[in-house]
């Protein structure tokens, strides 16, 4: 399969030793955001808005700061003014302004000395508010006579006459429409729907920020980004960033929720108010249901043109979606992703952003892919069911490969798409027989996966030993897959490499993990740190043997010889040249940092088998396949745990998870009790097949593998659906009662 | 310097007088956005805002430095962002 | 918050009614403490039973009634064989409760007493006919438990009375009893609807029968209607279908997060009917 | 507002802390102990984090007054291990993956544990029934289950 001519031989790549941070997590000693305590730190506490939509029109805390014990109170006057576009976004979201503009938006917050005190203290500020109309649902927001959430919030992109809460428009797209259309045997048109979901982390957002009146500062924080929390804290308080140092905890979950700041800049107003002594501030979990995360909700509309024979000749995809009251719904991305794994000589793309009454949305998992992935694969599934043809084959006839041009533009690159395809048709799972009442569902996902900005350091130990700064906190196990990269590089035990996710003090800026990145970017960035070493390794080796460094070459952890001609010499090993460098030069170490490029797409696709109850439209998932191009896995355990964990998030969405609103506008399930998110004996085994088509534009053929996984469950198992019980779902989620409502439907 | 094509989005063709590609001169993307800027000063504040490119299929965001040569294929986007 | 570890159920009920801002038993916590987590109530007094002698221990009489202590965790009865083979339906609508965690401390007195329409462990006592015995500062009555909720969070309990004991009734022969709830998950939810039968047999026909339903109505029902549809039958299909059609009528729910009316009233009809059918099943010796 | 003197045995050893009557177990264990192994990831008793076993009974540990534990036992995970043997649940939970970010773990632990003391023998029904009440995010449970059942089957060989 080496069709990038890649090495393939691996002596560490591929296998599956225990992660390095294993030992700590199993015996409670990993230590997580809300873990870390310091001398004389107080514990903060956050007044949110009970009201959708209201003006503050006064704040009272004379009540809560003569409380003993409390320490310090803030507000929005606490914040600095005149900031402009995402930097007002954050600002606002941290601390609400004149208005609030959401059930759970934050109001004040308090400092004292323990946390109950707190707590006690945001009971007794008085808050008065002029409660205003508020919109939740997308296709209400839209409306031209919606209530106007913020006046000004659209950017250039939008043309004059357009609703007041479309903040972003979009259009793209190539190829003859009408023509397309014309010449498809079968068009068909839908609207489907997605609901709000949230990232769903087990870990509360929490934190430990210290500043003292030199603004000068600290903080220790559960995120996926510590650079992006320096900033962004920064951004908001009106801080120089190099002054606020940013220490990431281990991370308890984040699929997009920790890339952005929500009471982090608090617990630093709060500490410079307090004297510098540091504030703890651990959301609750409603906290985080009502004020964090989630993702945005789409109401799509997708047309589609198709021949007798599968082929497609014409698409066209409308997205709206609100992602809360400020811009930044992922409707581009559900665009971008929706048809791309599809051949289209036709395709036009329009989509809105629009503004509603509900936390701003975070990005989770393949920001939008699996919104469009609903949209578009259900209404593929359908026509497939229509013209009787195989749903497998018609992604196969239309299947993007490398050279095509994507839907959104571009060419690919090498992909993995028809590898994946042909991997499902293999599949024993698609032999086993469907009883009554059972269907089986299939469906493809996209992520693009992602580069950004990495810097990476590594430096050899005396004993020859080997330690990785890297600035991507590791979520799903990438301290195991960076260990086993630089040590397959360097030709050394994997137990000898130690990865540490370093303070923003150590390195040059990073991305977080996100997108996907942190096995691809900061991995290629220690390969070629590890390089640099490598290469200083063999100049000291050469000046030992008094030849000349370019006649040196690295192999099996030493230094060699390169060629008979270089001089016959014992190969000096990586702990030999350790063991003596502060004699011949001193530390040997490597740095690099970049925009990594080569980042390669991957595909995947799931089949799903279903029962659903007939008289109680309870859907159980029977088994479950999911089959996508990792490029390499590097790790193949933590790669499966990436597509079963993905998997288990799109079966969530699709059946169960949403954020239900009353009359009122207040979230109504801000608990694991109502948010439900799937538990163990709701599912099977998810069974795994890792295709590897590697990514030529990294060293070992990476691709990134967290994201796409997300994507197809939520059309697949609509389609299962469908045919279990003759009924088509295009509302998520599809709840037992939602079910049972279209079969009876479809009787009557 | 480069003469290049750069695919815009059609919702931005009211910026572009109708035009949905627009062929610059630069040497690098830095220099072909603020070509674009110039022809057209109605996408300053789109791009300003944050866009991503897509060069010969990788995306880009930011990156004023990275070169770009004749024949590359260039598309705006919006701004990526992952989970 | 006063915290009270009672040594007594006098005592328990002194200290609860002489005290003057919010006040709350504690057994197994598992809704006080929500509660009081989420800042819905913030006790000023917190009376705990779990010192008081008997309030851990579970007694079948030498008539084959039941005795539960008010502070016997889910788990415990789920531990015990007698019980389970006696009320397997009281039994398995108690460990529907939470998950096996929250199993360890909840209580069916506290299931009872949280008021909840929707809690599991209750229609399955008012299917079996259980009573409970209520102290308070005027002496004891007892009181059957369909009678305790009185609307949602509200019970028949004055001001200083609490619950010291829940009573089950000797199972006797050719009976059988079972709970089912509906859940969008299959664990860690609230019922959308729930239903509990229990029935007796003289031969293969049924002549005794109680049926219970929960999350239909302010408080959990007991549906003499649907209790008499199936009464001098086999639970042929006639007697299901009837009793479905009466337990679909008796439901007036409300629509909420967790349902609509329209949906709940149908799964009421449906769980009616499984539910007879396993307690049937039960009474007739089946192993379930 | 007065506290109460709570005196404990936690892991096995004599532990003494003053608590707020309103605190809970899992409060105690993390700011009054210093056993930060345990987590919150819900304070309502639905996600398990914070597991622990109090006389020998699975419990959410934020369920539970700290006060209510004063003359009681409490197991965590940092009790887990004997020195420096690992309890195979840990071993098979780091050698299946059965953990990603690792947050809901320790709770995860303590509950598998509670369940292979009393059923040393269960399906994949059982465990799956028995660790409903433990949410993990990352994994799609997937390999937890596996390793719990792995670390059955070893426990079984050596009994």
């Amino acid at each position: 399969m080496a069709k990038d001519g890649l090495n393939t031989e691996f002596r560490l790549v591929g296998t599956r030793p225990n992660r390095p941070d294993g030992l700590d997590k199993v015996t409670g000693r990993a230590r997580y955001g809300a873990d870390f305590s310091l001398p004389g730190m107080l514990h903060g506490a956050v007044l949110r808005s009970p009201h959708a939509h209201a003006k503050i029109l006064k704040i009272d805390t004379s009540k809560a700061e003569a409380l003993d014990g409390v320490k310090a109170v803030v507000t929005r006057a606490d914040f600095p003014e005149g900031l402009e576009g995402e930097d007002w976004n954050l600002q606002e979201n941290t601390m609400a302004g004149d208005k609030v503009l959401y059930d759970g938006h934050a109001v004040a917050a308090v400092a004292a000395t323990s946390k109950l005190l707190a707590e006690e203290a945001v009971r007794l500020i008085e808050v008065e508010y002029e409660v205003l109309p508020h919109v939740i649902d997308v296709d209400d927001a839209i409306k031209p006579d919606a209530p106007v959430i913020r006046e000004g919030a659209s950017d250039a992109s939008v043309p004059e006459g357009m609703p007041p809460n479309v903040v972003r428009y979009m259009e793209f797209g190539r190829g003859d429409l009408e023509a397309g259309f014309a010449a498809a045997d079968l068009v068909r048109e839908n609207t489907y729907k997605t609901e709000a979901t949230h990232q769903g982390y087990i870990e509360p957002h929490a934190c430990v920020g210290q500043m003292g009146s030199d603004a000068k500062g600290e903080m220790w924080v559960c995120t996926q980004g510590q650079w992006f929390i320096r900033k962004m804290c920064c951004a908001v308080l009106g801080l120089e960033a190099s002054q606020l140092r940013v220490t990431p905890s281990e991370i308890g979950g984040g699929f997009g929720g920790k890339t952005t700041i929500f009471m982090e800049p608090l617990s630093l107003a709060l500490s410079r108010k307090a004297n510098g002594r540091p504030v703890k501030i651990v959301m609750s979990r409603s906290e985080v249901l009502r004020a964090t995360g989630p993702t945005a909700s789409g109401s799509m509309d997708v047309k589609i043109g198709m021949k007798k024979d599968g082929t497609l000749t014409a698409a066209r995809a409308e997205f709206r979606m609100q992602g809360g009251a400020f811009p930044g719904a992922p409707v581009d991305m559900a665009l971008y992703c929706g048809f791309a794994p599809y051949k289209l000589d036709a395709v036009e793309h329009v989509g809105y952003d629009v503004l509603a009454n509900r936390p701003k949305c975070a990005a989770y998992r393949a920001p939008g892919s699996p919104m469009g992935a609903f949209a578009v694969e259900s209404l593929i599934d359908e026509m497939c069911r229509e013209l009787g043809l195989d749903p497998v084959e018609v992604r196969m006839k239309n299947a993007v490969r490398e050279g095509d041009q994507s839907s959104y533009g571009p060419k690919f690159g090498s992909i993995g798409l028809v590898e994946v395809l042909e991997a499902v048709k293999g599949h024993s799972n698609l032999a086993e027989p469907l009883g009554p009442n059972q269907g089986r569902g299939v469906a493809s996902g996209y992520w693009f996966n992602h580069n950004g900005e990495t810097s990476v350091s590594m430096s050899i130990a005396a004993d020859g030993t080997v330690q990785v700064s890297v600035g991507t906190p590791d979520i799903g196990g990438s301290r195991a897959s960076l260990s086993l990269m630089v040590a397959e590089h360097l030709g050394i035990p994997y137990e000898d490499v130690r990865v540490n996710v370093v303070e923003t003090g150590s390195l040059g800026e990073n991305e977080p993990t996100h997108g996907s990145r942190a096995t691809f970017a900061s991995g290629k960035a220690a390969i070629l740190s590890t390089d640099q070493a490598i290469k200083e390794m063999c100049r000291r080796a050469a000046n030992e043997w008094g030849i000349d460094p370019e006649a040196v070459e690295w192999a099996d952890g030493a230094a060699q010889p390169a060629g008979p001609n270089a001089g016959k010499f014992p190969p000096m090993s990586i702990k030999e040249i350790a063991g003596k460098m502060g004699e011949t030069g001193g530390p040997i170490s490597g740095h690099h940092e970049s925009l990594p490029e080569g980042v390669g797409a991957s595909f995947g696709a799931h089949v799903v088998d279903v029962e659903v109850d007939p008289e109680t439209g309870l859907t159980k998932i029977l088994r479950y396949l999911v089959v996508q191009d990792a490029g390499r896995a590097i790790h193949p355990s933590y790669v499966e745990g990436q597509y079963q964990g993905g998997a288990v998030q799109g079966i969530g969405w699709a059946l169960n998870e949403e954020y239900i609103y009353g009359e009122d506008g207040r979230l109504q399930n801000p608990i694991f009790l109502d948010y439900r998110i799937p538990v163990a004996s709701d599912l099977p085994m998810i069974d795994t097949v890792i295709v590897e088509v590697p990514n030529p534009g990294h060293p070992y053929g990476v691709r990134g593998v967290g994201e796409t996984g997300i994507t197809p469950p939520l059309p697949a198992i609509a389609s299962a659906i469908h045919q279990a019980t003759g009924a088509r779902l295009r509302h998520l989620p599809m709840t037992p009662q939602k079910v049972r409502a279209a079969m009876k439907a479809q009787d009557s | 310097m480069a003469q290049v094509d750069v695919h815009l989005w059609a919702g931005l063709r009211r910026l572009t007088e109708g035009a949905e590609v627009v062929t610059v001169e630069a040497a690098t993307i830095g220099e072909m956005l603020d070509a674009l800027v110039q022809a057209h000063p109605g996408l300053k504040p789109i791009l300003d805002a944050g866009i991503s490119v897509a060069l010969n299929g990788e995306i880009y965001n930011g990156a004023r430095h990275r070169a770009i040569a004749e024949g590359d294929e260039i598309y705006l986007m919006q701004r990526m962002k992952g989970g | 918050m006063n915290y009270h570890l009672a040594t007594s159920f006098e005592e328990a009920a002194r200290i609860a009614a002489n005290a003057g801002g919010t006040t709350r038993f504690l057994a197994g916590g598992t809704d006080v403490l929500v509660q009081m987590r989420a800042g819905m109530v913030l006790p000023d007094d917190l009376i705990d039973l779990k010192a008081i002698p008997g309030t851990d221990a579970m007694t079948q009489l030498a008539d084959g009634s039941w005795q539960i202590g008010v502070a016997v965790p889910g788990a415990r009865l789920g531990a015990n064989a007698d019980l389970c083979r006696d009320w397997p339906g009281v039994v398995e609508g108690m460990e529907l409760v939470g998950s096996t965690q929250v199993q360890g401390r909840a209580t069916l007195t506290g299931n009872l007493c949280n008021g909840s329409p929707a809690a599991d462990s209750v229609p399955g006592l008012v299917a079996a006919g259980a009573t409970v015995v209520i102290t308070g500062p005027e002496g004891s009555r007892e009181l059957p438990v369909e009678e305790v909720p009185t609307g949602p969070g509200k019970t028949a309990l004055n001001k200083g009375e609490l619950i010291s004991e829940i009573r089950l009734p000797a199972r006797g022969d050719n009976a059988g009893d079972a709970y089912l709830r509906f859940t969008p998950r299959t664990e860690m939810d609230i019922a959308v609807v729930g239903c509990a039968v229990s029935l007796r047999l003289d031969g293969d026909k049924i002549v005794e029968a109680r049926v219970s339903l929960g999350a239909v109505a302010p408080t959990v029902l007991l549906v003499a209607e649907a209790a008499d549809a199936i009464i001098g039958t086999t639970l042929d299909d006639a007697a299901l279908d009837a009793l479905a059609a009466a337990a679909s009528k008796a439901a007036k729910p409300i629509s909420d997060k967790r349902g609509s009316a329209e949906y709940r009233i149908e799964i009421a009809g449906v769980l009616a009917k499984r539910a007879a059918k396993i307690a049937y099943g039960r009474a007739k010796g089946d192993n379930k | 507002m007065s506290k109460h003197h709570v005196t404990t045995t936690v892991n096995g050893d004599a532990v003494e802390f003053l608590a707020d009557p309103r605190e809970t177990l899992l409060d105690c264990l993390r700011d009054h102990v210093g056993l930060t192994g345990t987590k919150e990831g819900c304070g309502t008793g639905d996600c398990g984090a914070c597991s622990v076993e109090l006389d020998g009974t699975l419990v959410c540990s934020c369920l539970v007054l700290g006060v209510e534990a004063n003359g009681k036992t409490v197991n965590t995970i940092e009790g887990m291990a004997s020195g420096d043997a690992l309890h195979p649940l840990q071993r098979k939970f780091i050698e299946h993956a059965a953990l990603q970010c690792g947050f809901c773990t320790p709770g995860i632990l303590v509950a598998a544990k509670a369940l292979l003391d009393k059923n040393p023998d269960p399906t994949e029904e059982e465990v799956r029934y028995w660790l409903a009440g433990n949410l993990c995010r990352c994994t799609g449970y997937d390999k937890i289950i596996r390793a719990v059942m792995d670390a059955a089957a070893e426990l079984r060989e050596a009994a």
